[in-house]
């Protein structure tokens, strides 16, 4: 009886290793299972949703123009600080004196990709982008200012 | 037990602490004051206690009013499934409150946290040393009102 | 195993290293040595300390030491107004951030009043389910990882991907994916949504009976997980224990069914429970548990019901002044999130009462007399996240 | 008849005609060296790949692919990382013992290459105990673990290799006494006897059942005394780190890796030999044609195919089972395996004196 159930034991357990070795033979034969992907190669045909979180971009129009009025809801709306806006004063068509956002500066190393500033923008003047290769030598190069060079407010955008 | 019932039973356990019922914290919990010396005796009770059973001590926080302290205790019982909430208001300058890690073993643990955080002095704790600072941590207890931390990274 | 201790003595009188102010443990014995297991080590999946009392191989005592990712998300959050301390919690625990942002814009909303649309509430459950999913997979894989098989490992990711997959189309990002704002969800589900988590079902489903093969059947798993960290029922409500942990040992303490939120009320599902109280029946709530995350996600998946996917709030939430308390069921266990409010708009104190603070308290008590390789199985059942402990 | 054996003869004629005989003896013994060292270079590269491809392919990977065709360089790679690293010994170290002990893992390893018959006539050594020689040998293994263990001045590793003694003094037994099983059909130890005795058939088909039953034993036991998983207590990497060789860093490790990986090949060769006929060619009984075709097959490919199988078969235990715990390790051997190639060694020997084998 004893010898019965010692090798119903081994036979059970050596079933079960079976069972193992039969499912990881499987994946050894069947590469068409393999999953991983080759990343810097296939960097062409990567396709990343469009709503993936990337980084705070600021669209402009073939004028240069962008969106933003300079209302400060992303920076206040920013849990870390990333976003700052830098005013400057600038005359418009009538010879006002008119507050218009000089730089949007933008710090990469502290977003953390929430979202709630582009929420937070009555304007849609900021979007996300699908960039995700952001590692640079010099940290510096990860403060970024959003509006180009020179350019202006959108017309009829309040 | 409805909330009346357990209201009455409550009363019964300790005349002193006053009974409110705080309908925003959740569905009909009732917040029981009690004063820091009554708290173990009350303790022991709650958890004995056949009808009341709370034998699960899910919260064990405080808060630091700047004036003084509030120990908060939540409890619930695996077989009524009622909750209490506890609290207990401690003296700021030498905040000092019987230890409930006897009665549950989670409290150990939320105790110690407790401590190095408020500076709250759990009498009679088995093992009250400091958790999740450093060893060797000198200053003020963090997570205090008027703890500054000098390095702040949103300020930068 | 006596010429084991001899040479451990003799080893223990060259040096001894031990970093913890903490008295030696009760009973620590001319053969016995302190051995840290962390901050970096293989099997604590972060940086988790233990310092052990071992004798030869046995465990006499564990030691947790924590801090090491200990960011006082409390602290921070009292800095933070009521729309931004949400993104916060998905760094507690990320493996199940949804989850714990759930919660959180479960406590703001019980603040402000606020009905969420039934849409809303079928998304969030939605997303809730497959995060659990995919919590559990990693899980399942880390697992096993540690006790020696490498395969699933990789196995458990597939699926674990493909989910991820599914978030990062719908919500933007892969792990934390801050997609519950207070009153509902950021964004309305993406078009492909219901197809690609109809796509996961069929590959979950062709796939589950792997880990059976791989895992669950075979023998050595089942030697290492059987009657190893057995905990009892009291000892495991006694020590806050809940989530698998607790239902484990028999402890119905599932929030889902308890304390229902959102619509699990009108959802079919079982509460899993086993009454082992050992590794392997942690591990199997949690694999039933992945079964029963899937039957809800197939209740829902054709019923979403359509209309707003969030209910408009003011630009700037205040909660009026009291307390506030939810709790939900993350992967761990129960999340409680302890607001109290002083009418302003950022709160005055936030209490995160995670699952895994709790969860890890009981390690010692489960792991005195057993075998250092038992340990890891134990640390893999208990699941521990690191940050989720720390806060 | 290509062969080995010829081109080893024919450098001997040369040497014996231009040197006198110590020389020749010298020069022969330096090429043999050379060729071992050689081998042994080639057998790392060879192994190291092919576990990262196994590995990769069951765990539905792509594996190593970008140094060279589908990856192939990519251990020489490695090697010129590890070689150009620093190699570390720390400062509480036993410095002698730390440096010797990955030495000694090399030595046994490369004198447990002697006595294996790699082609037909092509062995470096066919002394008349080799088996015995093996056993022997590869005991000395477990010294350079406890060396590594003890010299590091770390605590995981010590239990690594403690872990790693108790391991291999228990399954020496058992893959002890699944080689005696062939021994015992042989009725040699000579390596070139046992495989000549196989000419009409490998022992794992002559021998029914309990030459079926030896071999398994044998392959568990050769697992678990190389220490590969699921018996890899000795490195335990979510226990102990890396067990004995966590505080080994550079060209030191790469030695020990080496060695592990090695020491399979070697064990894997002696069970080729001794249970799949060695370089014997597969034949089925009267066949003639098709045991003819089979003869064309050189005996170096037999051999080093058959060698390769089993490295696969390890492998695959490797990449498919958990690891066991320290007691239950120990109770397989003392509770399972022992007992059964006990008696397993006695129904062989009962067979081997009735001649129930074909």
């Amino acid at each position: 009886m004893f010898i019965k159930k010692y090798i119903q034991e081994i036979w059970g357990a050596v079933k079960s290793l079976l069972k193992g070795m039969r499912r990881t033979g499987y994946y050894f034969t069947h590469h068409k299972e393999i999953i991983t992907q080759q990343y810097p190669d296939n960097r062409e045909t990567l396709n990343l949703p469009e709503r993936f979180k990337g980084e705070v971009v600021m669209p402009h129009d073939e004028n240069n123009e962008h969106r933003c009025t300079g209302c400060q809801a992303c920076e206040l709306a920013c849990p870390n600080g990333t976003i700052k806006v830098i005013f400057k004063n600038e005359l418009n068509a009538e010879g006002k004196k008119k507050k218009a956002i000089d730089k949007l500066v933008y710090h990469l190393e502290l977003c953390t990709m929430c979202n709630l500033c582009i929420e937070a923008c009555p304007s849609d003047a900021i979007k996300m982008a699908q960039t995700f290769e952001h590692s640079v030598f010099d940290r510096n190069e990860l403060t970024k200012i959003l509006n180009n060079p020179g350019s202006k407010i959108m017309d009829g955008v309040e | 037990m409805t909330n009346e019932e357990l209201k009455i039973k409550l009363a019964e356990i300790l005349p002193t602490a006053t009974i409110e019922e705080a309908a925003e914290i959740g569905p009909g919990w009732i917040t029981v004051n009690v004063e820091p010396i009554e708290w173990l005796a009350f303790a022991q009770q709650l958890r004995k206690e056949e009808a009341l059973h709370f034998n699960f001590l899910f919260c064990l926080t405080c808060i630091d009013w700047k004036t003084h302290l509030t120990m908060v205790y939540h409890l619930r019982s695996t077989i009524f499934h009622h909750n209490i909430v506890v609290k207990a208001k401690l003296d700021r300058d030498k905040p000092a409150i019987e230890t409930v890690s006897h009665i549950w073993r989670t409290a150990e643990f939320h105790e110690r946290e407790v401590y190095e955080m408020f500076g709250v002095d759990f009498l009679n704790h088995p093992d009250l040393r400091l958790l999740i600072l450093p060893d060797g941590w000198e200053g003020k207890n963090p997570m205090r009102k008027d703890f500054e931390d000098p390095v702040n990274m949103i300020r930068l | 195993m006596e010429g084991f201790g001899e040479v451990l003595k003799m080893y223990r009188k060259t040096e001894i290293i031990n970093d913890s102010k903490a008295p030696p443990a009760e009973g620590f014995g001319e053969a016995d040595m302190i051995i840290n297991v962390g901050p970096q080590h293989p099997a604590t999946h972060g940086v988790l300390h233990l310092v052990i009392t071992l004798n030869g191989e046995t465990i006499k005592n564990v030691e947790p030491h924590l801090g090491y990712i200990h960011r006082s998300i409390e602290k921070m959050c009292e800095s933070l107004s009521y729309r931004q301390f949400i993104y916060v919690t998905s760094r507690m625990d990320y493996l199940s951030a949804h989850i714990n942002n759930h919660a959180c814009a479960l406590c703001v909303e019980q603040g402000l009043q606020v009905e969420i649309p039934p849409r809303a509430q079928v998304i969030r459950v939605l997303m809730d389910e497959l995060t659990r999913i995919a919590s559990h997979e990693l899980w399942l894989g880390a697992m096993a990882m540690d006790l020696g098989a490498f395969t699933p490992f990789f196995h458990a990711f597939r699926e674990r991907e493909s989910i991820n997959d599914i978030m990062e189309e719908t919500c933007g990002a892969r792990l934390t994916m801050n997609y519950m704002v207070p009153g509902g969800v950021m964004h309305d589900l993406h078009p492909s949504f219901q197809q690609r988590v109809k796509d996961f079902m069929q590959l979950y489903k062709s796939k589950v009976h792997e880990y059976d093969e791989m895992l669950t059947g075979n023998i050595i798993f089942q030697n290492r997980m059987k009657n190893v960290g057995v905990l009892s029922a009291e000892d495991a409500i006694s020590y806050g224990c809940t989530g698998p942990t607790a239902r484990g040992s028999g402890v119905s303490c599932d929030v889902r069914k308890l304390y229902p939120y959102e619509i699990y009320n009108t959802l079919e599902f079982d509460e899993v429970l086993e009454t082992g109280g050992d590794s392997f029946s942690r591990y199997m709530v949690r694999v039933r548990e992945m079964q029963q995350s899937i039957r809800i996600i197939e209740q829902l998946i054709d019923n979403i019901p359509e209309g707003d996917f969030q209910t408009k709030t003011k630009a700037v939430l205040k909660l009026p002044k009291g307390e506030f308390y939810s709790r939900v069921e993350t992967a761990r266990g129960e999340l409680g999130v302890y607001i109290v409010s002083e009418g302003a708009t950022t709160p005055y104190r936030i209490k995160f009462r995670s699952p895994g603070f709790s969860n890890l308290s009981v390690l010692n008590h489960i792991a005195k007399g057993s075998k250092l390789g038992d340990l890891v199985a134990m640390m893999g059942t208990l699941d521990l996240v690191i940050p989720d402990i720390d806060r | 008849m290509w062969s080995f054996s010829n081109i080893a003869n024919s450098i001997h004629e040369w040497l014996s005609n231009n040197f006198n005989p110590t020389w020749t003896i010298i020069i022969e013994m330096v090429i043999a060296g050379v060729a071992v060292i050689s081998l042994f270079a080639l057998l790392g590269l060879v192994l190291v790949i092919m576990e990262r491809k196994v590995s990769a392919w069951m765990q539905i990977r792509l594996g190593p692919n970008r140094v060279g065709p589908k990856g192939m360089f990519q251990s020489l790679a490695d090697t010129l990382k590890l070689l150009v690293k620093e190699g570390l010994t720390p400062g509480g170290a036993d410095k002698f013992l730390f440096n010797l002990a990955p030495f000694i893992a090399m030595i046994v390893a490369m004198l447990l290459m002697a006595p294996i018959a790699f082609a037909k006539d092509f062995q470096l050594w066919d002394l008349n105990i080799g088996v015995l020689f093996v056993s022997a040998v590869s005991s000395i293994m477990v010294i350079s673990i406890l060396m590594a263990g003890w010299a590091s001045n770390n605590k995981y590793s010590l239990m690594g290799a403690m872990r790693s003694g108790a391991q291999i003094v228990s399954y020496e037994l058992s893959a002890g006494l699944s080689i005696l099983a062939v021994v015992v059909m042989t009725g040699s130890l000579q390596v070139s006897e046992i495989i000549e005795s196989q000419r009409n058939g490998w022992w794992i088909f002559k021998g029914h059942l309990p030459m079926l039953i030896a071999f398994v034993t044998f392959i568990i036991a050769v697992t678990a005394e190389t220490n590969r998983a699921p018996f890899d207590l000795a490195e335990a990497e979510s226990e102990l780190t890396a067990g004995f060789h966590t505080e080994y860093s550079g060209m030191k490790f790469a030695l020990f890796f080496l060695a592990e990986y090695v020491n399979v090949f070697i064990v894997c060769a002696i069970g080729a030999t001794l249970f799949l006929g060695g370089w014997m060619p597969f034949h089925i009984g009267k066949w003639e044609g098709f045991n003819h075709v089979m003869d064309y097959i050189p005996s170096s490919i037999w051999f080093f195919g058959k060698t390769f199988f089993l490295i696969f078969l390890i492998m695959w235990f490797r990449w498919t089972f958990p690891r066991l715990r320290i007691d239950q390790l120990l109770n397989l051997e003392w509770k399972y395996l022992l007992p059964i190639s006990m008696i397993n060694l006695l129904i062989v020997t009962a067979m081997a004196i009735l001649g129930w084998h074909f």
